[in-house]
């Protein structure tokens, strides 16, 4: 990788090792940023781990219907940027998130505003798979409890395992509901916190790499999944894999070292991307 | 009639105000079907009259409580014939005040009863019934009043759960605070003393003097000559007897938390440790007594046997039992933390090739140094502020020493001794423990600032 | 593959260097387990060393000496008036009964000086005994009766052989005439070990055989639920909000310093504390298990804070990030998922705390609470010791048939103590879990 | 409040929880609440004020001072009973495995001072390692004494008895006394801080325990220790005489104190049962030489002296203001 | 995914609820389990954690300058499997291992083994990378320090670095090695794991997944190290994507449901399949 990334600054011929450290401009975003109806809305957003900056005055819009995939090397700050749509980096010790993100028009960093209905509407699905230490059960039940979803233990059943159904973990977990989430294997417990999130019904749903650790198959069973939550609500993917990305998404997002270089139709991004960068990236020419 | 009665009384009422806001929201919300309209969980809203049901009325009784006897007092004595009270001091008041009240509650009173104060008792018994009543009256009118206005809030927009959770979240405020207000309770009560003591002792002398003789000092010819308050000895013993414990407690609590949690089956474990839990609850007078009676002439045997000159009640004694003392404060609070290590730190190093005490000793203990230290810090603290076991084992000379087989003394017992003992307590001596108790305070801080930047320098946190 | 070595160097495996080292490294390995082992075994050794000389001291406490007399119950002494008034049926003099029946098993002893030592061989407390006998039964009055009644500590402590019978008579409490009258009471079999019930059912008293354990048990009982009910939610709530909650800067430094700190501060001067505050300022009032509960919830506080916040920090935070994740509010996060992991932690800081407090006698000396209190406290604002200090004061006694007795109250505060762990520890294996 | 409340001396705690318990047994009042405070602590209390929240009655080991006498006059205590309850000896014993001692005063306090005079009579601190270095009779083993700390009213009352009597034995010191009194109590009263005398708090059983566990050692502590342990320990003859019940009783044996209660007469009247509780103390069932109060341990006072103070006591005369 | 396995069985023929749970005799693998010069030799290995059967009676050799790729729908025991031959299941409670597993001829599982330098001798990276809480840099040298490979600082400087680039980290971490490795990214803790395990120079090394976090490029530079590392060493990789399988590993593996369905070169694997269960799934024709 050395030679990869020296190579490519060589090549872009503008980052210094200044840049790589952040301190340099924000790059003007190649690309339509903006979307007919949008859900979700930022505009500049900055964020910094401490003094180290990690996402640079990225503006991106998240529509209603849509999949919006984000791609980037390892590292560039996809995650980053996908926590603060829910707010999930407030939990980090110093992290700063600065410029504008709304939802329906309303600015989630606004004082006033209460990050609990909003994670509830905006769900996640984290990259490292995070069961709670209960039961398989008590894993997918807990976000339609503490919201009250459902009215009795009947429908709360339903309700796990259709979720379990949709996130293709039913027929493996279905006799050992009541055994601990942290006991299944990599690829299980993703699937588990799919099923987690998807049972409060959010409105927005981000995934960092929900695939990561499953399957062909596995894989498409979520790609059905997320093709069918579609139809109602908006979603945010970050994936390493561009097939997935063609596959599943309506528009690409492509990161780079904090920057949001290129946007658009997944179909031009992939099959005609206009910055270099990108172009770089998507044909693996990258090093 | 009493209190406790409407106390459990108010309880029951939380608890139905508790049902009653929850129906009171789902039939808000348009039926058990429509609850998604609904802003919180009903449950919230249950609690929330609940707690508007409870909190003002418990407010209030407690006030109540507090106050009703003082008001009764107020009215009876103003109704007693003035000549009665004439001249009297506040305390002479309370006295008759106690008479009466011993008089109405039927108890035995002594002198002889006048027509007045038999009046008086009787005027007690009856205001007494009233405020009773009335108090039942005033609590449950409030615990009403606060459920009617939880019902009128309960709405489906209204964020009950965020109002519930402020509250718990004022509540927790308190809860912190109580420590805050400890800390400044104890600097208070200890500092206007203290000025006291340094106004008649120069600061210096006590700070930096070496003879440590409270007794003698300040017999006005004796001042310089004998004895004086030079606290350092006692300083040099706090730390020779706390450094002494530490060596015994750190290394047998660490290693046993290690072992219990990582080499240990369960069964032992989960045996061991309550075991060794109980060390930390026996009385010190018993600890005292094994240092003085068991340990110490042990040490002095075996002192003389080797040829050295071991004093029969020296440093070493007490520290090793109190080093005994405080290994469950290391112990159970590192096996805690030493278990709550996810078990993938583990997974990882032995997957590199690493020994178990490899991986103990380079990945978990750095991983549970925040917890470990924490626990290490409140041995110490018990160790330097444990008083029984010196004062029976090491005795009270304060000799300056680096010597552990001398007899040294520590800063507390001379706080005890300073104020229990035959003293008159107006004297300088007694002024002294405040003065040691301050000093030690600042000390303490001292020490547990930079304990608190080592541990943030250290601390590693997982994931 | 080996890079780092030099370069020219034959290329050497991994598993050579490991192999070569292995040797010592598991020397290292058996060394640190032993080390835990013996760390342990010593911890254990100790808790062992205490109870065996504290049960050692005090088992025989829990038996005591009673002397069987043929007490006749003379209407003329107990109600000369015939009319079973209970008023006159307390007041009578029952003492005269137990000389009277002393006199009948030893007729030869008439000397004033003899009848007197002859009396004191009887505990003060057995005319009471007589007493309750005739008031629950006025039957008794008029019959003669065997009757076993409480000896005197100092037969009691040469029944136990506590006292070296072999011993010349001047250094011997009980002196020779006393001997004999004891041995020829044990000879015809008057002399009885029994259960010591008085020592759990009664308050202390000054007389050795009269003085029970169960004032100051129930007065640790209440002091220590107070205890508990004030500083178990305050510590958690406390930890839970400064760990969780406060923002991070300055000031949260400041407290946690100042919690740290206060874990330090000698027991004694929480004494002063409330000495000065809750009972000068609050007017609680004095020697109840309130003050203490009071006193020693500020003393055990910082314990409690301290090992929760530590509890609390051990929690990953990725339990946290998946909890927020799916909406649940910050203290839903901590209620249902952070506290249930750092619970066991939190006992044990519980447990630690509470023990130290059911020991603690220092500042329970500025609020009263060294006292001699006979009756058995009936709520939290009666007056009342509580073991440790019961221990303290027995401990201090001349007499040496305290002696035992305070390695006994010890073994009852130690029950009490284990008692009291086993339920903290049965919780905390609920919560305990790896992950 | 209904009952009794005393507190001070630990020394007469004992006494007092006697009496209280037959006050209460034998009486119809509550049984009174006796604390523990030491005597300081115990005046404290009694002379912070009048009222239901103060104590009743203060146990001591020693006189009322005058700074606390005008404590309490202050805080308005104008009237308060003496009442003085008999004799506690001191004892100066060892194990029953050691050798048996004899001492003179003279010689206790050549032993212990800080400071004692040479052959030519000036003061050199004490050089005294052995006891045989004294009086070459006296046992050939190091100077080890264990005795209460200066907080306790046995130390004060053991300075001001054993030490000032014996340092008064040397002619040159007891000169000092008048020309010098400052001088004198400071040379009488220091106590040497060099090891040989070691303060060893103040549970006296403990003392008595490393006594039996160091036979070389001598410790200072209550009679009533020494005779509920005369198998184990033997107590000192100080000039010849043997502390026993009658030596302390008829004044022969030189080490012993008086020991007091105080009542404030303001409170008798309104809290019940301070009278009565004060007959019953003064009765001779309880403190005469054949009551429970001996079996305990105390030495009783003779018995025209106890008449008469019981007379007082029970008449609750004030006090005069003490001297000094 | 409920109607997937169902219609799998029932063209498998021979799979009924009861064998789902486990209590059937395993089959035999198709293809040839052997190699000519094996390093690892594995025979009827079964894994159980409690009652449940993880793996059924799995015989695989793994042979020298060879990599193995397993494949396998998730939850099919591929880590079980993986993890056995290092002896890290045995930190798991309540997992059991029966058969035989020989390194070298060594059998692994032997009473009088020791499994500090098999693992030493056999390294592995986690599906869930688990970076010490330590700093980037300690990370990488712990296995160093604790083994004693390095004779000095300098050196030890060296391996770091040298291990850092071969995963394809060392530019981004190079100025912040000192900072906690958990601060890192998804992908960059994989890479830190990788660099962690490649520092000891084990002479097997098992990866679980190596690049499910990665994006093309990091992935690979990867490939490239395990390209590299094969010439010496023996590699065993589980893999969800196929085509990294393809790319990488001389041979694959295919594992179902605990049990082993087929083993051979990976090009006839994925050309010519013989079981229909694994053609099935290496066409996608899964469900
Ligand atoms: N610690 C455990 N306790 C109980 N069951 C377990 C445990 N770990 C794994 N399992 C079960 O064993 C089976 C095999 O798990 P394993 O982790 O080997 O799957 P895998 O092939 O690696 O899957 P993935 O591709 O999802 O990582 C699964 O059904 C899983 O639920
Ligand atoms: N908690 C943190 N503290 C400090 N730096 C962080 C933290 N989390 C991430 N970073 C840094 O911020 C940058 C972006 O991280 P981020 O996790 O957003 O990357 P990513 O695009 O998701 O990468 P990947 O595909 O590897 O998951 C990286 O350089 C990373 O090292
Ligand atoms: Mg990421
Ligand atoms: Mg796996
Ligand atoms: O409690 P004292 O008798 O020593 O004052």
């Amino acid at each position: 990788m050395s030679t990869t990334v020296d190579e490519m600054s060589r090549r872009t011929g503008a980052m210094s090792s200044a840049e790589l450290s952040g301190e340099r401009e924000s790059r003007a975003t190649v690309g339509d940023v903006t979307v007919a109806n949008p859900r979700m809305v930022c505009r500049d957003v900055d964020v910094w781990y401490g003094a180290k900056q990690a996402i640079k005055g990225v503006s991106l819009d998240i529509g209603k219907n849509e999949v919006v995939s984000m791609i980037g090397p390892s590292g560039c700050g996809k995650s980053t940027f996908l926590r603060c749509l829910n707010r999930m980096n407030d939990t980090i010790d110093g992290c700063r998130v600065t410029g504008s993100i709304q939802l329906d028009g309303q600015d989630i960093y606004d004082k006033g505003l209460d990050p609990v209905p909003l994670r509830a509407q905006v769900g996640m699905v984290f990259q490292k798979p995070n069961p709670f230490p209960k039961s398989i059960y008590e894993n997918v039940a807990y976000g339609a409890r503490i919201h009250g979803l459902t009215n009795n233990k009947a429908e709360l059943d339903e309700l796990v395992s259709a979720s379990l159904q949709k996130a293709g973990l039913w027929n493996e977990v279905k006799d050992r509901l009541d055994q601990p989430g942290t006991g299944l294997s990599g690829g299980q417990q993703q699937r588990l916190c799919i099923a987690r999130t998807i049972a409060v019904s959010p409105e927005v749903i981000l995934m960092d790499e929900p695939c990561s650790a499953l399957d062909p198959i596995a894989t498409a069973i979520i790609e059905e999944l997320i093709d069918e939550l579609r139809a109602n609500y908006s979603i945010a993917i970050v994936t390493h894999s561009m097939q997935q990305a063609a596959r599943v998404s309506q528009r690409t997002a492509y990161f780079h070292l904090g920057d949001l270089i290129e946007v658009g139709e997944t179909n031009q991004i992939f099959t005609n991307p206009k910055h270099r960068l990108t172009e770089d990236y998507i044909t693996g020419r990258f090093g | 009639m009493n209190p406790s009665t409407l106390l459990i009384v108010l309880l029951g009422l939380m608890a139905f105000a508790y049902h009653f806001g929850r129906k009171r929201a789902i039939s808000a919300a348009g039926g058990v079907a429509r609850l998604n309209t609904l802003h919180s969980l009903p449950a919230y809203y249950g609690l929330y009259a609940a707690l508007w049901a409870g909190i003002p009325a418990l407010l209030l009784m407690g006030l109540w409580v507090g106050f009703q006897n003082e008001i009764l007092i107020t009215i009876v004595k103003s109704e007693l014939p003035p000549e009665i009270l004439d001249g009297m001091s506040s305390g002479q008041i309370g006295l008759i005040v106690n008479d009466i009240k011993n008089l109405a509650s039927g108890t035995i009173v002594s002198g002889v009863v006048t027509p007045e104060m038999q009046a008086a008792a009787d005027r007690y018994t009856q205001l007494d019934q009233i405020a009773r009543w009335a108090m039942w009256l005033a609590v449950l009118a409030v615990a009403v009043a606060g459920m009617g206005y939880a019902w009128a809030k309960t709405k489906p927009t209204m964020r009950a759960r965020n109002r519930v959770e402020t509250i718990f979240m004022v509540i927790l405020v308190i809860f912190s605070s109580i420590a805050i207000l400890t800390t400044l309770g104890i600097i208070l009560s200890v500092l206007f003393e203290s000025l006291l003591f340094f106004k008649s002792v120069s600061p210096l002398e006590f700070f930096f003097g070496t003879l440590w003789s409270p007794q003698t000092a300040l017999r006005a010819d004796q001042v310089g000559a004998s004895g004086a308050f030079g606290a350092v000895p006692l300083f040099t013993g706090t730390l020779m007897v706390s450094a002494i414990a530490m060596l015994v407690a750190v290394p047998i609590g660490l290693m046993s938390a290690i072992y219990l949690s990582e080499y240990a089956p369960r069964r032992v474990r989960s045996y061991a440790k309550p075991t060794l839990e109980v060390l930390a609850g026996v009385p010190t007078v018993v600890y005292g007594f094994f240092a003085a009676l068991t340990v110490a002439p042990v040490i002095r045997e075996l002192g003389i046997s080797l040829g050295l000159d071991v004093a029969s009640e020296s440093a070493l004694a007490a520290g090793l039992v109190m080093g005994i003392m405080i290994i469950p404060f290391v112990s159970s609070l590192s096996e805690d933390v030493i278990n709550a290590v996810p078990q993938a730190m583990r997974d990882g190093s032995y997957a590199l090739g690493a020994t178990q005490s490899e991986t103990i000793r380079r990945v978990i203990i750095p991983a549970a140094l925040p917890g470990i230290v924490g626990g290490i810090l409140l041995a110490v603290s018990r160790a330097i502020g444990e008083t029984m076991i010196v004062v029976m084992a090491a005795g009270l000379a304060a000799n300056l020493t680096a010597n552990p087989l001398d007899s040294v003394t520590t800063v507390t017992v001379q706080i005890v001794t300073l104020l229990t003992g035959d003293q008159e307590f107006d004297s300088p001596k007694t002024m002294a423990a405040f003065a040691l108790g301050l000093t030690l305070f600042v000390v303490t801080l001292t020490l547990n600032v930079i304990a608190l930047q080592i541990v943030r320098k250290y601390r590693e946190q997982y994931e | 593959m080996n890079n780092a070595r030099a370069a020219g160097a034959p290329p050497q495996r991994t598993i050579d260097i490991v192999n070569a080292s292995l040797k010592r490294r598991y020397a290292k390995e058996r060394r640190f387990r032993l080390l835990g082992l013996g760390a342990v075994v010593l911890g254990l050794l100790f808790v062992a060393l205490l109870f065996a000389d504290i049960v050692g001291k005090g088992y025989t406490a829990f038996q005591q000496t009673y002397i069987q007399l043929p007490v006749t119950f003379d209407a003329s002494v107990i109600d000369p008036e015939g009319a079973l008034d209970p008023e006159t049926l307390r007041r009578a003099n029952y003492a005269a009964l137990i000389r009277k029946a002393q006199r009948e098993v030893f007729p030869e002893v008439t000397a004033r000086r003899d009848t007197r030592a002859l009396g004191s061989m009887i505990s003060v407390g057995a005319s009471s005994h007589l007493r309750d006998m005739v008031l629950a039964d006025p039957d008794l009055i008029g019959t003669t009766k065997e009757v076993w009644l409480l000896a005197d500590d100092d037969i009691d402590m040469l029944v136990k052989g506590h006292i070296d019978r072999t011993l010349p008579e001047s250094e011997r409490r009980v002196k020779d005439q006393t001997l004999g009258w004891v041995e020829r009471l044990e000879s015809e079999g008057r002399i009885e070990k029994r259960f010591n019930t008085i020592f759990f059912t009664h308050g202390t008293s000054r007389e050795p055989e009269l003085a029970g354990i169960a004032g100051a048990l129930m007065g640790s009982f209440y002091t220590l639920a107070l205890t508990l009910l004030f500083s178990f939610p305050i510590g958690v709530g406390a930890a839970l909000y400064l760990e969780e909650f406060a923002p991070k800067n300055r000031w949260t430094d400041l407290i946690e310093v100042n919690i740290n700190n206060l874990a330090a501060v000698p027991s004694i001067v929480f004494g002063l504390l409330g000495l000065a505050v809750f009972i000068g300022i609050f007017g609680v009032p004095r020697s109840t298990p309130l003050i203490a509960a009071l006193v020693l919830s500020l003393m055990t506080l910082p314990t409690i804070i301290i090992a929760s916040r530590a509890a609390l920090k051990s929690v990953p935070p990725s339990i946290r990030e998946a909890a927020l994740g799916v909406g649940a509010s910050p203290l839903q996060t901590q209620l249902h998922h952070v506290l249930p992991l750092a619970m066991p932690g939190m006992l044990t800081g519980t447990i630690i705390g509470m023990a130290q407090a059911l020991g603690e006698t220092a500042p329970l000396l500025m609020i009263g609470m060294i006292a001699f209190i006979v009756d058995i406290p009936s709520g939290f604002t009666s007056p009342s010791t509580v073991l440790p200090v019961q221990i303290f004061l027995w401990a201090d006694s001349p007499e040496r048939a305290f002696v035992e007795r305070t390695s006994a109250a010890i073994m009852v505060l130690l029950a009490f103590l284990i008692l009291m762990n086993l339920t903290a520890v049965l919780l905390r294996r609920r919560f305990e879990r790896r992950w | 409040r209904d009952s009794v409340w005393i507190a001070g001396s630990s020394t007469v705690f004992p006494f007092s929880t006697a009496v209280a318990e037959t006050f209460g047994r034998e009486s119809s009042f509550p049984t009174p609440k006796v604390e523990s405070l030491g005597t300081g602590g115990g005046f404290k209390l009694f002379c912070s004020g009048v009222g239901v929240d103060k104590s009743d009655i203060s146990n001591a080991s020693r006189a009322i001072k005058l700074s606390e006498f005008e404590q309490c006059r202050e805080n308005g205590v104008t009237e308060i009973t003496e009442v003085k309850i008999g004799y506690d000896g001191i004892a100066i014993a060892n194990a029953k495995s050691g050798p048996v001692i004899d001492l003179t005063l003279g010689e206790l306090w050549q032993a212990l001072a800080k400071d004692v005079p040479n052959d030519a009579g000036e003061l050199v601190p004490n050089p005294y390692k052995k006891w045989s270095e004294i009086n070459k009779d006296l046992p050939d083993v190091a100077i080890e004494v264990l005795g209460p700390p200066p907080t306790s009213g046995t130390r004060d009352a053991f300075v001001e008895l054993a030490m000032e009597g014996g340092c008064d034995s040397f002619d040159s010191i007891k000169a000092l006394k008048k020309t010098d009194k400052d001088k004198h109590k400071a040379v009488c009263h220091g106590i040497r801080e060099d090891g040989a005398f070691v303060e060893a708090g103040e549970n006296d059983n403990l003392i008595v325990q490393k006594l039996v566990a160091n036979p070389n050692a001598l410790g200072i502590f209550g009679y009533s220790f020494l005779d509920q342990n005369a198998d184990k320990v033997q107590g000192a003859k100080i000039d010849g005489v043997e502390p026993t019940f009658e030596t302390i009783a008829d004044g022969s044996y030189p080490v012993s104190r008086s020991i007091y209660f105080y009542v404030k007469n303001a409170h008798v009247g309104t809290i019940p049962g301070i009278q009565e509780y004060v007959a019953e103390f003064t009765n001779d069932k309880a403190w005469g030489p054949e009551g429970y109060l001996a079996d305990k341990g105390l030495i009783p006072l003779p018995d025209d002296m106890r008449a008469s103070v019981a007379e007082q006591a029970q008449a609750l005369t004030p006090m005069e203001a003490p001297a000094k």
